[in-house]
Formats: structure tokens, C-alpha cells, sequence
């Protein structure tokens, strides 16, 4: 049996039983983020519906390129923060893998970040801001920028949780203060950040896709 | 103070809404002196000491009475769904003949506006046993026009159109009440409806004072504010003619066809770039924060108004 | 051994298996992007939400090992979509069905 | 009666239960053992059910004339919309899944704790963060949108403070979500063994569903106040009609966790009363698996049936048409629930303490307010009585009739068990007969007055309403004093009370196998479930009301 006692917390008496549930309840929480993104998705969508054109016009007018950049970073961390939690659930000797792949997550999370922030200077100076000098004509295009600046910006506060978690993973474990062999408290960040990661993959057709066709 | 116990049944709905009231007040009761009396029997024959038979449960009550009885109490259910869908249904819109009143809600007071220009505040006159259409809608919150004698309850939204209707039987005068929380004074935005004779109401209605009827009024809005510029029979530019497109259905741009009922016209005044018609370009400013919702329906008569002299030569 | 994760042991096998769907995601991403320039009207607006369906579904399967977990996980996972579902369901029963639109 | 001592084991010697297992404050802020968490909860929300309680009394004391006397529009607005926020989110909401909920569901599946300790305590801090803004949102000047928030008044016409109102609700919200997934890890993880699912108390179920239903809607609630905060506070339009915006759409979003939020308040009081109702009739209880399908089916079609708060919203006929045959629905398991409590009544042998009278009460009161619903649930009486004191009068019997019932039932069944004291019988029972009539002399005329057209958070009102505003107003003050007299008489046990034996009640489960009060690791010997629950058998007994034999628990290490 792995000397896991280490990590054993109160109310348990077997290690298995508290990973087990330490899975399941993360995957609850998730479950309530599901239905938290996807309120705002069921914001955006009807008002897209109300007004297509609208919506088209202020969709031609992101930059897709930050958006696709984007895209491709988090998926590249979705895979490094896989590998780390998978490497972490092997018994053997893994724990440099496991660094690494954390480290790597961290940087690609805060490169999403710094593009974010390219993104928002830019909007800003394309007057994408709603208010007296929005830059389209379409009052309902406001609503569309209303939902980015709000929908993105929840992520990004979600994103830096994420990371805040990963990098407090390699700092605790760099340090050896906790073990990070079997420690469910990588698969528990490593959901989560996959969470976060999906909700982009959902906001990317969304925010930049639409009206390119017309 | 005269207490009110019963409420006046005022318009053809009245009756049928209290109609399924007294069957759902008859279910309850029903229901309700099934539990309150089973509940005080047991309590009373099977109190601790009583010397009540205990034991078993008999037979019957078992499995199939469960389910036998939760089935009766879901088609029971199933049926009051469907007597109170079918008199919603029958009642949702106002019979064609209607007479159309625009009436449209501001924190705290109620202005109606009859189709001939005759406009009140926290009043409505209307004649007994003709049905009459409400279109309404907000300047600010949401409000609600609620009628408690004819039974009717209508949220106003800002920036649309909401309609219901009432066809009055009664003659006298009916609270009309705000039933939405709309602020401060919401308690304070009350009005009355005043049911008149056919004739006592023809003759009230002309001696309003001669304000123009909404179409005029339209016709000098037009003017100021530079539709017939483009929009004129005579006019050059090339824009879309109004004569006889109300009712009539629009070919868009995007391939869409839309009626061009109320709700298009008041789209195409205050957001021009939604539909764009079939062959134009979209040249036409918005008019949003420039009109009045009072002045949009105003313009919207009138350009009524046009499709309806071609009908008449 | 830890729940029932089998993984494979060496850790280029865990790169090699995790490239692959690391692969098929960005694949999916460019694909999305040039199905949004196709004129198809309603089509390509679904194209773009479809491919991000199919994106998830394949984080979720594998790097979040769904595929693996035990049923109890699986049902979590899913009835947040479930409630999800009805909620767009029943809103758009108003909203496309709505007279009088803004 | 005497102490069950079990089989063959010389009782253990007297150890600190969890009470006395630290004094300090600190012992008490930073505990993680969740009969702790459960007393801070339970004086959370005493205090909070009291300020909404005073809030209700002004409004009450305002509408004894036609056109007030002491308040001015704005105040009577903010203090109505202050009894609202605090009433559902900082009493309601918490109020016995929370305290009974935490306190017990361990007790009753033989569980040493909740699964995440840490989390439990941390979702108490979210409350009182929460309870912080809500204060401060009091003491600033209150808030005047009403607990529903609607849009465009609450983004762009309400000068009050929205915004901290909102971020009371919000934060609020996140420590039911942290609740709701402890609870439900809990309940998967950690039952003793033999404990399977149709074995559990109804009490754990209803808490189970609770938290399911708290875990799925209460996200949906935050983004909707988030989306009111991020408008009137960043700017951002999103429910501007001006610019297109949808105020509809914000009550889809707001109900679908408001309706579900019901269900919140009146399953937990639904799994009390099926624990009192067994142990005061002495009788299984009728039906027990139907009563879990009843639980389950509640929690799943109440996300459902949201658009029936939105019939004259401007929401579409043939939507309203769906919620309307849904809502029709959800009333049928509302229904097997109240005949198979009446049922259980049948041949037993009941005895009417304060438990028994609160659970009968909410019998008859919820299904009093469960029949109203129907009214609301047909479209064309629900267009005439919607947004009128007949609504009003319809939710508190469910609310304040049914759960706030049920929540003084529980606390009196279980306070032996909690603090280790008995409770003076004979108060206790006129305490909850005058809640009864009370209560009824309060909301009974509200429903006259909705459906004769008066209509609701009206400061002043047409005079031919005042009788009934009259007789509302003083059963209130009734009700205020039948609230009063649990805290006094309550008190008073705390201090002089006898000492309470493990199982005064005879009752079954797992929670009076245990000391009362309860040693900090709730259990000295692992218990070992092999029976369902509600094992009373009324034709064995004559008239003494001896404990059956309860589950036997067996040494297992």
C-alpha cells in the first residue's frame, strides 16, 4: 500500500476513500460551473437571437487573431496540466515531470494573460467600449461588448484562480512541503483548470467567429 | 369606508375567469377538508391510551392504492390544466373590430391616448360591450396595467409594445391599479376606467378638446422630421414608399420577409439598421433618443393611415 | 493501486498519448476559423459552437480522464448539462415564440 | 427512561461531548467538527430572522391605515425589500439545512463527519461575509428593488444601494453552493456500513436533494446579480431597453434559481416532519420509497417550471402554456407527500408534543398553500391574482406555514439531542398553537384581499382593503409574540433545563444511539445499520410510548 498517510485527513480512514471523494466533489463544483458559464452563455445567445445583425457586425469587429493565439495557448496548458496530473498518479519517481508540466501551465496561463491585456488595450483604442463613443453604429452592438468585457473578464478572474493554484502546487512542492506523488490536490486543480480551459473553447466561437462569413 | 368583500364581474373574461376560480375553490375545499378531517379522526381515534384497534395495516392499503390514487390526483390535475389552458387560449387576441387605445406608462402616472387624439391621465373611458385593445409600453421601468374588475394584468415593458384587451359589460367606474414594483409612489399609480353608454361615449369623445387625432399628428412629424424627405410619394431619393405597406409583407435584404405590422414600423424607426428592406441601402438614421415613445405611435398611425386612404379610392 | 487510473508507465508514452489529442484540439481550432468564413448562413454559426462541442467533449473524455472515472463522476458531470439543457430549452420556448419583438 | 445501555458493554467512561470539548472562542471560530458549525449557523440566522422579522413589523404597523402614518414611501419600500433579501437568503435558505442539516445528516448515516470539515466552516465565513454587506447595505440606506431585483428599475432607476445588496446575495450564495456539495459528498462517501440509499431517514434525503438543487440553480442567481452589478456598476448594457437589452431575460435567469430557491426552503421542512410525524404516531411511515420518489421528483421538476412567475411578464402565451402544465405537475408530488403523512396517522399511537403540533400544523398549512399554488398555476386566475396579496399570502403558507414550522418542530425534536436539556413541555405546546392561529389570523385574509385586487408592496392602498390589512396586521403581532416565547422558554432550559437522556423520544435513527449531546466524533463505536428506518411498532405497545428496539450498533474495529 503507498504510504500515503501522510495526506490522510480527518474525517477518513482510508486514503482511497478521501481521493475518491475529493474527485467527486470537485466534479460537483464543476457541475455548478457548468451551469455559471453557461447562464451567461444563455445571456449571449439570446440576445443574439434578438439581434443577429448586431451581433455580426460587433463579432467582425474582434480581432480573431488574439482570439485564436488565445485559444491555442490554453489548449497547449490543458495538455501540460494533463500530463502533470497523470504523471502525479504514477507511484514511481516522477516528481521533476510533474514540476515541469506545472511550471509550463503556470506560463502558458499567465501568456493568455499578457495577450488578454493586448487585447483589451486595442479594443480600447478601437473605441470598443460601450458607452457615448462606441465605435459601431448598431445600439444592440453594445450589448454584444457589454457581454465580452463581462464574460472575459469572469474568466480571466477564473484563469488567475487557476493559476494562483498551480503555481502555490510547484512552490509547496519544489519546497517538499507536500508530497506531490498521488496528491489529489493536483487532479483537483488540474479539473479545474480544464474547466476554465473549456469555458474558453465555448467563448471562441462565440466572441470571434460571428459575422465572418457576411 | 365601504368594505369590498365581492368584486365586480365588468368584462366577458370576468365571468369565465371566475368560472375556473370556483372550480379550483370547490378542488381545494374538497381536498382540504379530505386532510383536515382525516387528520383530526386519526388524531382524535388514534391517540396514545385510545382503545382503537392497532395492528397491521389492512390489505388494501398497500402498493396498487398508492398508485391508484396518485395517478387520480395527477389526471385531476391534468384536467385543471387543461380547463383553464383552453379559456386562456380562446381569450389571447382582441377580436379584429377593436377599438385601439395607446396607452403608455411613466413613474408614476398613466397616460392613455384614444386613436382619435383624445388623450387622459389616469383615465380611460371606454364604451360598454365594445371590445377595446390596449397597446401599451414604458417610458422608464416596467409597470403593470391591472383592471381587477375586468380580470386583467398586463406588464408594460420599455421599448416594446405589450397589447391586451377587455370587452366591458358593465357600466360604472373600475379601479386601475399599478401591480409592478416600479419605485417610490408605485402605491400612488392608480387611475380609474370609466364604462359608458354606446352613445354617452360618442358624445364624450367629441368634446374632447380637438387635439389632433395621432395620424395628423404624425403627418407633421413626418414633416419636421425629415421623412418625406426621402419617404415622400414625390420625394427623388431612393426609399423604400410607405403608401399602403402597412399590413403588407416586406421582402429584407438577408433574404428575411417580415409583416409590416406595429412592431416593424416602430423597429425601423428607432433601429433602421435591423431590417433592411429588399434593395435599399442602409442610409436611414436612427431616430432612437430623438422621438418620444408617444411620437413613435404617432407616426406609426399615420404611416397606418397612408396604406389605408389607397384602400379607400 | 490509486483508483483505478491506469496510466502508461514511461513518461514519453504520457506525452505521446496526451500529444495526440493535443493535436486533434488545435486541428479543430483552425478548423472552426475557416468554416467561420464560409458563407452557409445559419450553418456556420452552428459550425462554430458543433466544433467547440466536439473540443470539450474531448478535454473532458481525456485529459480530465472522464472516460476512466466511475459512474458516480459521470453522472455528476453530466447533470449539470442536463439542468443546462432545460434552461435554454424553456427560455428560448419564450423567446423565439415571442409576438411584438423588441 | 432509562439509558439504552448496549449489549454487553459496560458504559463508557464520561468523556466531553462536543460542547464542552473546547470553550474557548477560538475552539468555537475555528472548528471543523459540524455540530459546531450547525450552533454557529443557528444563531446566524436567529439573529437575521429576527431584524427581517423586525423589518415586517414596521410594514405591518404602517399598513393598519389606508394611507400610512409613520413611514414614507421610500422606507416602507426599503424596508419590505430588506424583510425579503434577509428573510429568503439569510434565513430561509440556510435555515434547516444549514443547522439540522449540518447537525445531524452525519448523526443519521453514522458518519464521525462531513466529508469536507474545512469547507463547512468556510461556507459559515461566506455567510457572515455575507451578512456583513447586507448589514452594511441596512445601515447605508437599504435597498429598494425588492428581493427580486428586477431590471431596468434595480440597473438604471433604483438610487439605493443595489450593489451591496447584490454582493450580500452573491456571496451568499456561494457558501449554500459549498454547503450543497458537502453535503452531497457526504452523503455518497461517508454512510455506515449497511446504511444503502433506501435505508437512509427521508430527513437525509430531502437534505441530499436540497443540496443538489442548491448546487445546480444558485450559480444561475449569481450570474444574474452579476449581470445587474456589471451593468449599473461598469456600465456595461445588458438589460438596457434602450440599446435592445431584454428586461425579460433577466427574470428568466432570475427565476430559474428563484422557483428551484423554494424548493430549497420546503424540502428539508418536508424530511423533518417525515421524521416527527413516525416517532410521535409510534408507525412506520406510509410509503416510504414513494416518499423518496416524491423528494427526487420535486427536486427535479422544480427547474422546470420557472415561467409561471412570469404569466403577464410579456413572456409568450405558448411558453406560459408550457409552465403552466408543468407547475400542474409538480403539484402531484407535493400531494403524495401530504397523504402519506396523513396516512402514517392511521392506527397509530400519537401523542401531541410541540414536535407533533408543528408537524401537524405544517401538514395543514402546506397544503393549504400547495393548493393556492394551483390558483397560480392556471394561466387565467393566475393573470388576475399574480403580483397581489394573494401571491403574498401564497408563499408564506408555504414558507412560513410549512418550513418555519417544520424548523420549530425540528428544533424542539432535536434539542434534547443538540444541547443535551429538555424543554418545558407545556410552553412549548402553547407556543406552537398560538403560532398556528397566529398565523392564520396574519396570511388568511391576505387571500381575500389579493383576489378583491389589492396589490402587493403597496404603501398605501384603496380604503375598502383596511379590514383586512387590520386583521393581517394584528394576527401579526400574534405571530411576532408565538416567535418570541421559544427564545425565552428555550433559554431557559439551556440554563435550568433537566438533563436530557439519550433517546427521550423513543425515537429510531442513528442520531439517539448516541449520547446526547454528542461526543465530538459523534460516534463511540462505529453503528451498523441492518434495518430500514421508522421501525416503530404501534400494535406491540400498549399505551407507553418504550423505546423499540433501536438499530443495533456493534463494535467494528
Amino acid at each position: 500500500m503507498t504510504d500515503a498517510t501522510a495526506l490522510l485527513r480527518e474525517p477518513w480512514e482510508r486514503f482511497e476513500r478521501q481521493q475518491r471523494a475529493g474527485k467527486f466533489g470537485i466534479w460537483i463544483f464543476l457541475a455548478s460551473e457548468t451551469l455559471f458559464f453557461g447562464a451567461l452563455m444563455l445571456t449571449y445567445a439570446v440576445c443574439r437571437v434578438e439581434h443577429p445583425d448586431a451581433f455580426a457586425a460587433a463579432g467582425r469587429a474582434t480581432n480573431i487573431w488574439f482570439g485564436t493565439i488565445n485559444t491555442a495557448i490554453l489548449l497547449t496548458s490543458s495538455l501540460t496540466i494533463a500530463v502533470a496530473s497523470q504523471a502525479a498518479a504514477q507511484s514511481e519517481r516522477s516528481r521533476t515531470l510533474v514540476l515541469t508540466c506545472l511550471g509550463l501551465t503556470a506560463a502558458l496561463g499567465f501568456a493568455f494573460i499578457v495577450v488578454k491585456g493586448f487585447e483589451y488595450k486595442e479594443d480600447i483604442d478601437k473605441h470598443l467600449v460601450p458607452g457615448a463613443g462606441f465605435a459601431l453604429s448598431e445600439a444592440a452592438a453594445q450589448l454584444f461588448y457589454g457581454l465580452y468585457w463581462l464574460v472575459t473578464g469572469v474568466h480571466a478572474i477564473h484563469l488567475t484562480i487557476g493559476i494562483v493554484l498551480v503555481v502555490r502546487l510547484i512552490v509547496l512542492g519544489a519546497t517538499r512541503r507536500i508530497r506531490l506523488r498521488e496528491n489529489p490536490e493536483i487532479e483537483v486543480t488540474a479539473l479545474y483548470w480544464h474547466l476554465v480551459d473549456i469555458v474558453w473553447i465555448f467563448l471562441y466561437p462565440l466572441i470571434y467567429l460571428p459575422g465572418r462569413a457576411s | 369606508m365601504t368594505t369590498v368583500f365581492t368584486l365586480p364581474e365588468a368584462s366577458t373574461h370576468a365571468a369565465r375567469v371566475d368560472g375556473i376560480f370556483a372550480i379550483l375553490v370547490v378542488v381545494s375545499a374538497l381536498t382540504l377538508a379530505l386532510v383536515f378531517g382525516l387528520l383530526v379522526t386519526f388524531a382524535i381515534r388514534y391517540r396514545r391510551g385510545s382503545n382503537a384497534k392497532r395492528g397491521r395495516l389492512p390489505e388494501i392499503v398497500n402498493r396498487e392504492f398508492e398508485v391508484s390514487w396518485t395517478a387520480a390526483t395527477g389526471f385531476l390535475f391534468v384536467f385543471l390544466f387543461w380547463w383553464a389552458a383552453s379559456a386562456d387560449v380562446g381569450a389571447l387576441t382582441a377580436p379584429t373590430n377593436a377599438l385601439e387605445v395607446h396607452v403608455l406608462a411613466k413613474q408614476w402616472m398613466w397616460k392613455t391616448q384614444h386613436s382619435n387624439g383624445a388623450r387622459e391621465i389616469d383615465e380611460l373611458h371606454v364604451p360598454l360591450g365594445q371590445p377595446v385593445r390596449l397597446v401599451m409600453t414604458s417610458q422608464d421601468v416596467i409597470h403593470s396595467f391591472f383592471v381587477p374588475a375586468f380580470r386583467i394584468k398586463q406588464d408594460v415593458l420599455p421599448g416594446r409594445n405589450t397589447e391586451t384587451w377587455f370587452k366591458a359589460t358593465k357600466l360604472g367606474v373600475f379601479p386601475l391599479l399599478c401591480a409592478e414594483y416600479c419605485g417610490t409612489d408605485h402605491s400612488a399609480m392608480r387611475g380609474r376606467i370609466t364604462v359608458m353608454g354606446e352613445d354617452d361615449y360618442a358624445r364624450w369623445l367629441s368634446r374632447q378638446p380637438e387635439g389632433d387625432d395621432l395620424a395628423h399628428l404624425g403627418a407633421k412629424l413626418f414633416v419636421s422630421q425629415g421623412c418625406s424627405g426621402c419617404h415622400a410619394a414625390s420625394s427623388s431619393v431612393h426609399a423604400p414608399k410607405l403608401n399602403g405597406l402597412y399590413g403588407r409583407t416586406v421582402q429584407l435584404s438577408d433574404g428575411r420577409q417580415l409583416k409590416a405590422d406595429d412592431a416593424y414600423l416602430r423597429d425601423s424607426i428607432l433601429q433602421p439598421k435591423r431590417d433592411i428592406v429588399a434593395g435599399f441601402e442602409p442610409l436611414m438614421p436612427s431616430f432612437a433618443g430623438l422621438l418620444d415613445d408617444g411620437e413613435v405611435q404617432s407616426l406609426t398611425a399615420y404611416i397606418r393611415s397612408l396604406g389605408q386612404e389607397q384602400d379607400h379610392e | 493501486m490509486t483508483g483505478n487510473r491506469s496510466h502508461p508507465s514511461s513518461s514519453s508514452a504520457l506525452w505521446v498519448k496526451n500529444g495526440v489529442i493535443w493535436v486533434a484540439l488545435l486541428a479543430l481550432l483552425l478548423l472552426s476559423m475557416f468554416l467561420a468564413y464560409i458563407p452557409m448562413g445559419p450553418i456556420t454559426v452552428a459550425s462554430g459552437v458543433i466544433v467547440a462541442v466536439i473540443k470539450s467533449s474531448l478535454v473532458v473524455v481525456f485529459f480530465m480522464e472522464l472516460i476512466q472515472a466511475r459512474a458516480l463522476v459521470r453522472l455528476a458531470a453530466v447533470s449539470g448539462l442536463i439542468f443546462l439543457a432545460a434552461m435554454f430549452l424553456l427560455t428560448f420556448a419564450d423567446v423565439l415564440t415571442r409576438t411584438g419583438k423588441i | 427512561m432509562s439509558d439504552v445501555v448496549l449489549a454487553g458493554e459496560l458504559p463508557f467512561p464520561p468523556r466531553p461531548d462536543y460542547l464542552r470539548a473546547g470553550s474557548t472562542l477560538a475552539s468555537w471560530l475555528t472548528t471543523t467538527d459540524h455540530k459546531r458549525i450547525a450552533i454557529l449557523y443557528a444563531l446566524t440566522i436567529t439573529v437575521f430572522f429576527f431584524m427581517g422579522g423586525a423589518a415586517i413589523t414596521a410594514v405591518r404597523l404602517e399598513l393598519f391605515v389606508p394611507n400610512g402614518w409613520f413611514l414614507s414611501s421610500d422606507t416602507y419600500n426599503r424596508l419590505f425589500s430588506f424583510h425579503g433579501i434577509i428573510m429568503v437568503w439569510f434565513f430561509l435558505v440556510p435555515s434547516i439545512p444549514n443547522t439540522f442539516g449540518n447537525f445531524l445528516m452525519p448523526l443519521m448515516i453514522g458518519a464521525p463527519d462531513v466529508a469536507f470539515p474545512r469547507l463547512n466552516l468556510f461556507s459559515w465565513y461566506l455567510t457572515l461575509v455575507g451578512g456583513v454587506f447586507a448589514v452594511y447595505t441596512l445601515i447605508a440606506g437599504g435597498v429598494d428593488t425588492g428581493w427580486t431585483f428586477y431590471t431596468p428599475f434595480s440597473t438604471m432607476f433604483s438610487n439605493t444601494h443595489v450593489l451591496t445588496a447584490a454582493a450580500a446575495v452573491f456571496v451568499v450564495g456561494f457558501a449554500s453552493i459549498a454547503t450543497g456539495v458537502n453535503f452531497i459528498a457526504t452523503t455518497h462517501m461517508l454512510r455506515a456500513p449497511g446504511m444503502t440509499w433506501f435505508r437512509l431517514p427521508l430527513f437525509v434525503w430531502s437534505i441530499y436533494a436540497t443540496s443538489i438543487v442548491m448546487v445546480l440553480s444558485t450559480p444561475v442567481l449569481a450570474i444574474s446579480l452579476m449581470l445587474v452589478v456589471a451593468e449599473r456598476w461598469l456600465g456595461l448594457p445588458i438589460f438596457d431597453p434602450a440599446r435592445g437589452g431584454d428586461p425579460i431575460l433577466f427574470q428568466h435567469l432570475f427565476w430559474f434559481y428563484s422557483h428551484p430557491a423554494v424548493y430549497i426552503m420546503v424540502l428539508p421542512a418536508m424530511g423533518v416532519v417525515s421524521e416527527i410525524i413516525p416517532c410521535f404516531a409510534r408507525r412506520r411511515l406510509f410509503g416510504y420509497d414513494f416518499m423518496v420518489y416524491a423528494i427526487i421528483a420535486i427536486a427535479g421538476i422544480g427547474f422546470f417550471v420557472w415561467g409561471h412567475h412570469m404569466f403577464v411578464s410579456g413572456q409568450s402565451p405558448y411558453a406560459s402554456l408550457i409552465f403552466s402544465f408543468l407547475s400542474f405537475v409538480i403539484a402531484v408530488p407535493s400531494a403524495i407527500k401530504v397523504f402519506n403523512w396523513t396516512a402514517s396517522l392511521y392506527r397509530g399511537q400519537i401523542s401531541f408534543n410541540s414536535p407533533m403540533l408543528y408537524a401537524l400544523g405544517f401538514v395543514g398549512l402546506f397544503t393549504t398553500g400547495g393548493l393556492s399554488g394551483l390558483f397560480l398555476a392556471s394561466i387565467p386566475v393566475d393573470v388576475h391574482v399574480t403580483d397581489t396579496y394573494f401571491v403574498v399570502a401564497h408563499f408564506h403558507y408555504i414558507m412560513v406555514g410549512g418550513s418555519v414550522s417544520a424548523f420549530f418542530g425540528a428544533l424542539h425534536f432535536w434539542w434534547p439531542k443538540i444541547t443535551g436539556k429538555m424543554y418545558p413541555e407545556s410552553w412549548a405546546q402553547f407556543a406552537a398553537i398560538t403560532m398556528y392561529f397566529g398565523f392564520n389570523m396574519t396570511f388568511l385574509p391576505q387571500f381575500f384581499a389579493g383576489y378583491l385586487g389589492m396589490p402587493r408592496r403597496y404603501h398605501t392602498y384603496p380604503a375598502e382593503f383596511q379590514v383586512y390589512n387590520v386583521m393581517s396586521s394584528a394576527g401579526a403581532a400574534v405571530l411576532a409574540a408565538a416567535y418570541l416565547l421559544p427564545l425565552m422558554y428555550l433559554t431557559w432550559s439551556l440554563l435550568h433545563g433537566k438533563r436530557a437522556p439519550n433517546n427521550p423520544w423513543g425515537a429510531t435513527g442513528l442520531e439517539w444511539t448516541t449520547t446526547s449531546p454528542p461526543p465530538p466524533n459523534n460516534f463511540d463505536i462505529q453503528p451498523l445499520v441492518d434495518r430500514g428506518p421508522y421501525q416503530y411498532h404501534a400494535e406491540r405497545e400498549s399505551a407507553g410510548t418504550d423505546a423499540p428496539e433501536v438499530q443495533n450498533a456493534r463494535s467494528l474495529r
